[in-house]
């Protein structure tokens, strides 16, 4: 499912530029054939280079068990569990960066600056949301928060979802380095963050840091489409409603993609803040 | 009996370095003594404390005939719980320096940084139980007075003097507010006995908050108050700077907790002012850690970070008393004093496997360092363990306090009262891009100094470092990972001590066992930690069926790397300096390298401690030229002199 | 006999003008002698009654304040040869204007003191506050070493006359403990000056400001 | 047997010049000492107390003092044996007899019931301790000399006209004039307010420039600077003792007048403003001996002080007697070692003293902390309880200032401390031939035992006393 997110957005971008474009599974094909490959390594790494991957991937799989999909509440749902939701990241984020340092390569240790420094933004920006959602579900669990709870939570804070949202996305948008804020599919390294870190990952670690992508990709874009598509009916239906959501989300990030720009690496600090501008400003609403 | 135990683990800790005195100046027989007498002290007291919180303590009170003073000890909760991290990390320590301080390397300093490494470890220990204010002020005073003399071990050397200076007149600033404060407790209850502090109000309330915020803030290093902090945790020996970094200045939080338990009722802006008080030093702090390319005062600038935590998850419990919510209490509270151990843990780990980078490489300088995970990959793990637990991340112990702190301030934002909340809801927020600088600082720095390759041949002479320097690392890494994976061991301990904090809520059956999801986290942080190790049998099976190739770092196709092209320190933080540049005022020097044949610079940028150095500094400077100014009503004329009798007559004769 | 104590005391204030007034030492020095003399007589006027106590109080008083101590001084000043005092530090007229200020504050200070009936009108006090405040102005004014010796002598001469208020209470060994201390004291003042005129070769006190912040 | 412990110390005045060798001679000195010592427990065990009119006598208050100077001057002379053979090229006969004759005036002036007696004993000390200051005969030592003695001389001056008017406020009250202690207690609520008043500011003015009161202690650097360090321990232990006991004493007839509101406001403000000069001077202090003069003035400012506050303060300000003198024995014996072995007082000269002399250094540190009022050494309960008593009497503004210049003093005498403690000492240094031998350690650890003791322990007959003394002076047995 998440590779087939990634081969939506494909399929879109195709769309806009006026090309067929690669089928839709052509990512799952892709991560397939690196994990037949053979793995090669820097003399100068260490067992932290070959961690990296692992724990992304680890991570990322631990954080999806916690997200509900529709109204189905997640697999693992306790009081607080969306501190943990947010943590897991940073741990995946942690030993990528570690692993990205090992190298020693210039291009990899800035792709990793970058990518800490922005994270620095967004974590605040997720918080801000999280509490709205907490003051509006009146629950510390992401199943409760995002679950059947939702309608009500329109009904009573329907403007601040709406500026939560749009930060959610902005979040999203930068956690999984697309663009505005990354360009995944450039070939110039001073412009990359994500892509940039893992240049010396080859073969089974690259498929596994695709997939751990996709992953990542996937869970954020299940809590903002279940904030933005509060559907509460029988729980086939929401599954139904969830997975086009998904589908449509997919579609929005393509037509982002190749509608805008990259921006300048100075400027993207002052859109997230903008995002936790958003989010805040979506608290100040429900205090009210 | 329990107390007796942990008094006599005192006095034998502060009895282990005077042997030493007498024996031989390069013999080993000295620090032998001293690690020797440590550890039983070490253990006398962790008996104690854990037959304390086993079993209860109805305290010891013997006559001590000092003016006001009464030989009070009392092992509650709340002290029990100091008392084992103290004997913990100090006994752990004293083997440390075993071989990190080797009396044959430093004949000149070994004993009397034992000696007194010895007395502040006894006047901690006894400031700990003190229930009289005078003991207090005893053991508050021996641990200073003995942690300026380790600190100042290289009085050789100025800047250490210098460090040690500022370290002494900080601390006693702090010790005549505590005169102030107890003044004021004594004159408003009557009594010396804490016990016995019978409800205070009005303005001598506020007075008591505000000194013990001055003073206790002081010795913890609250933003504004850490200027002492810095340079003291760099100069002195990494033993002494885990025991100052782990414990000492938890001595200004157990100060704050004891004084907030004789309030049952705070007004509600005590909670909210500790509070803030925690965000700024969280946030500064760590901003100012990342400017740093030094690495201990980078781990001290964690401290003053990990000090506002533990602030705001006070702050949380206050809030929590004055709305008699038990959940609140207990949450903020027990997230506050387990954190208190988990920083004692993971930050002793840190200054230990950094002390002993220093000791094989013999620099302090990130970007002096690199590669050293080949060296010395024990260490290496050591560090990247306790960086792990410092960022807070799964599944260490720093994740569990964290989460106590992050769940009171969500139980904040649930609460109806919408003026209130929005303390806890700007609170959640705040811990979060505290987590996440925290996480950027410590990428840098595990990646600067033991990744990639070496900056300079510094590193050429490095080993691993000596048993006696990586068991004790072990061990508290070996502790970092046990609560983070078994929580709940240790949750009926915070329970009692927040039984004592705030007795009048102890009916309301608010317990970290049921408040927290405990099982939870144990479960998914073992499952992670099992997954991980399967994974990485995965991997280890797979590389041996088809072992990898070997290859240089893609580079891009440059023709000559060299190890000076890797991202250094100050460069990977450039941006997130940038981005505080408002508060750390950092002296960026960005050559201007256009032109075909650009001359040869660097980028090099330096983040000195605002605080001190532009506000104390010029500040003092002013002064001492104000004093002498005045100097001259001093010049030597024997008129003069008789004038002076002859007008204050005068005066006298006027005003009667 | 009693009634020769008003006029007498008037010339204790009339030498104490003198002193402010004048600028050469042995001029100075002769004046606190007659000032030594004239006490001696004044106890002999304030005691209604001759007793041998008295008397010998006069003599060594007469002796101590009058003869020894002013032989001491002048010895010292030829032997530093010295004939006058430099222009003290706010000269000679302010001087003397602050010390006729000082005259009429004190009148007006005894004023406010209730006085025991025997003394009611009479000058002793005021006289005492007078004399007392002279000792100060020449000691806080003079350059000369000696001359802040003199100042002294005056200021004890200025205390003198408020012990004469109360001859009766004050037992006969302590008004002679008090006259020896004095004498031991301007004494060893004497010894001093003689190793500062060694040390510095000269008396004036602008060479002992050495020790200072 | 009060009269034994003054002439005892005379005798040997005497003895000091019969004797010939120069080596011999300070052998006097501790045996001198130790009898005094000896005769002083043994009166104070058989508790003599004062007969109707006793020119000598006992009470609650000089009690305590006598005690105090018989120790401190005892672990003097014993230092006192040990430097003096340190230096065999100087003269010693003059001085030896001089301490003699200081410790006999100065037991005088503290057991003298009588006023003028009292006057005559505290003069006899100003001018017995000149030879003391002048005992390394160099210009700056004669300077010094000539400033205490003639600002002394003043003061003292000044203290004879306060009890002439003492005494006329007794002739006015109209009593039998006798000018005893316990007479002017007894009488005091006839005296004459306005006399009175008069009295106590001449008095204190007077005896508070023995005591060196800022701003009448302009002669204490100097002569503290410049004298040998054990004088500077006696000065600053004992002569300031004995004054400050003859201030209590007026404060006391003062109590008993039911007229003592004025005198505790003088009390504050000058004790506050003592303290504020010290910091002041304190700050930035190149010399370490003037330093330690400057401290002494500070704790003169905190002992008024003390007795300005009241109530609690006055044990307070007793406890704080006994401390501060012992601690400044420490402190002005150490500093002298310290001087012997660097050849100098400025602190640019001197440096690392802990590693040039371990045991003297250390006691310098130790005997700063103590004296700067950390816990558990002795100054730090006595300073305590007076601040205890500023707070608990609602003086809070006191209190504020009262910390505030503990803590400026800190800063500037740690700076000053630190630098001569620590570092690398200089070659000169490690060349001179001075060594700590017992006779110049000894007496200093003995002092901060003391101190250490009173901190962790204080004798319950002790406190008993002090109690009794505070009791005495307030009127309130």
């Amino acid at each position: 499912m998440p590779l087939f997110l990634l081969g939506i957005i494909g399929k879109t971008k195709a769309a806009f530029a006026g090309r067929v474009g690669p089928p839709l599974l052509q990512p799952t094909f892709d991560v397939i054939k690196l994990l037949r490959k053979g793995l090669i390594f820097s003399r100068t790494t260490t067992w932290v280079f070959r961690a990296g991957p692992i724990v992304s991937l680890v991570t990322a799989l631990f954080a999806a068990t916690l997200i509900p999909l529709g109204t189905h509440a997640a697999p693992i749902s306790f009081e607080g569990d969306l501190v943990l939701f947010a943590y897991l990241f940073g741990l995946g984020r942690f030993f990528t960066v570690a692993a990205a340092l090992d190298t020693g390569s210039a291009f990899e240790g800035m792709g990793g600056a970058r990518e800490v420094t922005f994270s620095c933004l967004t974590e605040p920006a997720l918080f801000f949301a999280l509490i709205v959602l907490t003051r509006l579900s009146g629950s510390l669990s992401l199943s409760m928060m995002i679950g059947p709870g939702m309608g009500q939570a329109w009904h009573f804070g329907g403007a601040s979802l709406v500026l939560v949202a749009a930060s959610l996305f902005i979040v999203l948008l930068t956690e999984t380095c697309r663009i505005p804020i990354d360009d995944p599919t450039t070939h110039l390294e001073l412009t990359m963050i994500h892509e940039v870190m893992v240049l010396d990952h080859g073969g089974p670690a690259l498929g596994i840091i695709h997939y751990a992508a996709a992953l990542k990709l996937f869970v954020l874009g299940a809590v903002l489409v279940r904030i933005a598509v509060p559907y509460t009916g029988s729980p086939w239906a929401s599954w139904g409603v969830f997975a086009l959501g998904m589908m449509a989300l997919a579609v929005l990030i393509g037509i982002v993609e190749s509608t805008m720009a990259r921006l300048r690496m100075a400027q993207v600090p002052i859109l997230l803040l903008a995002a936790c501008l958003l989010s805040a400003f979506g608290i100040v609403l429900v205090a009210r | 009996m329990n107390e007796w135990l942990v008094m006599t683990g005192a006095f034998l800790a502060a009895a282990s370095g005077v042997p030493g005195l007498w024996t031989d100046r390069r013999g080993t027989r000295g620090e032998r003594i001293f690690a020797a007498l440590m550890v039983v002290a070490s253990l006398c007291g962790l008996t104690g404390a854990a037959l304390a919180v086993a079993r209860g303590s109805h305290g010891l009170d013997l006559a001590w005939p000092v003016p006001g003073g009464r030989f009070a000890i009392r092992l509650d909760g709340i002290a029990a719980l100091f008392v084992i991290q103290i004997f913990a990390i100090a006994g752990l320590g004293a083997i440390y320096g075993l071989g990190y301080w080797k009396q044959s390397e430093h004949p000149r300093d070994g004993r009397k940084l034992r000696l007194f490494y010895g007395l502040m470890t006894a006047g901690m220990a006894l400031l700990v139980c003190a229930r009289n204010t005078m003991l207090f002020m005893a053991g508050w005073e021996i641990m200073a007075a003995a942690a300026f003399l380790t600190v100042s071990t290289q009085d050789e050397q100025k800047s250490v003097r210098d460090v040690g200076y500022v370290y002494m007149a900080a601390t006693r600033l702090a010790t005549l507010c505590l005169f102030a404060l107890f003044a004021v407790l004594f004159a408003s209850t009557g009594t010396f006995d804490f016990a016995a502090a019978r409800p205070i109000t009005g303005g001598a309330a506020t007075a008591i908050l505000l000194l013990s915020i001055v003073a206790f803030g002081l010795k913890a290093g609250l933003m504004p108050m850490h200027v002492w902090l810095p340079g003291a945790h760099a100069s002195a020996p990494s033993h002494v700077s885990a025991l100052m970094s782990g414990v000492l200045i938890k001595m200004g939080i157990y100060g704050f907790v004891r004084t907030f338990s004789f309030f049952p009722h705070p007004p509600l802006w005590w909670g909210q002012l500790v509070l803030l008080l925690g965000v700024a030093s969280g946030v500064l702090g760590v901003a100012f850690a990342i400017g740093q390319h030094d690495f201990k005062r980078l781990l001290a600038y964690h401290s003053v970070e990990n000090i506002g935590i533990i602030c705001m998850g006070l702050g949380v419990a206050l809030i929590g008393r004055t709305l008699g919510s038990g959940a609140l209490v207990a949450l903020g509270l027990g997230g506050a004093l387990l954190h208190t151990w988990n920083h004692g843990l993971f930050k002793g780990l840190l200054f230990l496997s950094a002390g002993s980078v220093l000791h094989s490489t013999g620099t302090r300088e990130i970007d002096e360092l690199g590669g050293l995970s080949k060296r010395m990959p024990w260490t290496a793990l050591a560090f990247l363990v306790g960086a792990v637990a410092i960022c807070g991340l799964p599944p260490l112990n720093g994740f569990v306090s964290e989460l106590f702190v992050y769940l009171g301030l969500f139980e904040t934002a649930r609460l109806p009262q919408s003026d209130l909340w929005l303390t806890g809801a700007l609170g959640a927020p705040a811990l979060a891009l505290i987590g996440a600088l925290a996480l950027a600082c410590f990428v840098k720095a595990f990646g600067a100094m033991f990744l990639g390759e070496p900056r300079s041949h510094r590193t050429d002479a490095s080993h691993e470092a000596s048993p006696w320097l990586l068991g004790p690392m072990a061990i508290l890494a070996l502790l970092c990972a046990f609560i983070g994976l078994l929580p709940w061991l240790v949750t009926p301990v915070l329970d009692s001590a927040v039984a004592t904090w705030a007795p009048e809520l102890a009916s309301s059956h608010a317990r970290l066992t049921t408040l927290a999801p405990l099982s939870w986290v144990s479960f998914l942080a073992v499952s992670l930690a099992m997954l991980l190790a399967f994974a990485a049998l995965m991997v280890r099976r797979h590389l041996h069926q088809r072992p990898a190739e070997q290859a240089g770092t893609w580079d891009c196709g440059y023709v000559a790397p060299g190890p000076t092209m890797q991202y250094s320190s100050s460069s990977f933080a450039q941006t997130l300096v940038g981005i505080f540049s408002w508060a750390l005022r950092p002296k960026v020097h960005n050559p201007d390298t256009r032109g075909f044949f650009p001359h040869k610079d660097a980028y090099t940028s330096h983040v000195d401690d605002v605080v001190l150095d532009s506000v104390l500094i010029p500040a003092a400077e002013f002064g001492s030229r104000a004093a002498k100014r005045m100097k001259w009503l001093q010049r030597g004329s024997m008129q003069a002199y008789l004038l002076y009798i002859l007008l204050t007559l005068i005066v006298l004769f006027l005003w009667r | 006999m009693h009634n020769l104590v008003g006029p007498l005391l008037v010339v204790v204030l009339l030498l104490n003008f003198f002193l402010l007034g004048t600028s050469r030492l042995q001029g100075v020095i002769n004046a606190s002698a007659m000032q030594g003399v004239l006490l001696g007589v004044l106890t002999l006027c304030v005691h209604e009654g001759l007793n041998v106590w008295i008397g010998l109080i006069t003599l060594v008083t007469v002796l101590v304040k009058g003869v020894l101590i002013p032989g001491m001084l002048l010895r010292a000043i030829r032997d530093a040869a010295i004939r006058r005092e430099i222009e003290p530090f706010i000269g000679f007229l302010p001087c003397l204007l602050f010390g006729a200020l000082g005259t009429g504050a004190s009148l007006i200070f005894a004023r406010t003191l209730p006085l025991a009936k025997e003394h009611v009108g009479s000058l002793l006090v005021p006289a005492a506050m007078a004399t007392v405040w002279t000792g100060f102005l020449v000691l806080t004014t003079r350059r000369k070493a000696i001359n802040q010796v003199v100042g002294y002598l005056v200021l004890e001469n200025g205390i003198y006359i408020m012990g004469l208020t109360l001859l009766h209470a004050m037992p006969f060994m302590v008004e002679m403990g008090v006259l020896l201390d004095l004498f031991v004291g301007i004494f060893v003042m004497g010894i001093i000056l003689n190793h500062i005129r060694r040390e510095f070769s000269s008396l004036d006190t602008a060479h002992l400001s050495a020790l200072k912040e | 047997m009060l009269v034994l412990t003054i002439l005892l110390p005379l005798l040997f005045g005497g003895l000091a010049f019969a004797f010939r060798s120069n080596l011999k001679r300070p052998w006097l000195l501790p045996v001198g000492g130790a009898l005094h010592l000896l005769a002083t427990c043994l009166i104070l065990l058989g508790q003599a107390f004062p007969r109707e009119g006793a020119w000598l006598g006992l009470d609650p208050l000089n009690k305590v003092v006598l005690g105090f100077l018989s120790v401190l001057f005892f672990l003097c002379s014993v230092y006192a044996r040990g430097y003096l053979v340190g230096r065999p090229q100087q003269p010693n006969r003059i001085f030896i007899a001089a301490l003699f004759a200081f410790l006999g005036m100065l037991t005088l002036a503290v057991e003298a019931q009588h006023l003028g007696l009292m006057w005559v004993a505290v003069e006899a000390c100003t001018l017995s301790s000149a030879p003391l200051l002048y005992f390394n005969q160099n210009p700056r030592s004669l300077e010094a000399t000539w400033k205490y003695l003639l600002i002394g001389s003043v003061g003292i001056a000044l203290a004879l006209l306060g009890s002439y008017f003492l005494a006329y406020s007794a002739l006015h009250g109209g009593m039998s004039t006798s000018l005893f202690f316990p007479d002017l207690v007894r009488e005091a609520p006839h005296l004459s307010h306005p006399w009175l008043r008069a009295a106590f500011i001449l008095l204190f003015v007077g005896y508070g420039t023995k005591m060196g009161l800022a701003p009448m202690h302009t002669w204490k650097p100097d002569a503290y600077g410049e004298a040998p360090g054990l004088v500077g321990a006696l000065l600053a232990g004992g002569l300031t003792t004995a004054a400050f006991l003859a201030v209590l004493r007026f404060f006391q007839i003062c109590t008993a007048a039911h007229d003592v509101a004025f005198a505790r406001g003088m009390m504050v403000t000058i004790g506050l403003f003592s303290m504020a000069v010290a910091a002041v001077f304190m700050v930035r202090q190149r010399d370490y001996k003037r330093m330690l003069a400057y401290s002494s003035v500070e704790h003169m400012g905190i002992l008024v002080l003390g007795i300005g506050l009241g109530g609690l303060g006055v044990f307070g300000s007793l406890l704080h007697l006994v401390n501060n003198g012992l601690t400044k024995g420490v402190l002005f014996l150490a500093a002298a070692n310290i001087h012997r072995a660097f050849g100098s007082k400025r602190v640019e000269d001197v440096s690392g003293a802990i590693r040039r002399l371990p045991v003297t250094g250390a006691l310098f540190l130790a005997g700063f902390f103590a004296i700067t009022g950390s816990p558990p050494f002795g100054p730090f309960f006595s300073e305590f309880t007076i601040l205890r008593a500023a707070v608990v009497g609602g003086r809070f503004w006191v209190a504020g200032l009262f910390l505030i210049m503990l803590f400026v003093v800190f800063v500037g005498m740690s700076a000053t401390v630190f630098a001569v403690v620590q570092g690398e000492p200089s070659e000169k240094a490690v060349a001179s031939g001075y060594k700590d031998t017992a006779f110049t350690v000894g007496p200093i650890v003995a002092f901060l035992a003391i101190v250490l003791l009173l901190g962790v322990y204080v004798p319950p007959p002790l406190s008993q006393a002090l109690h009794q003394a505070a009791g005495f002076i307030e009127g309130t047995p």
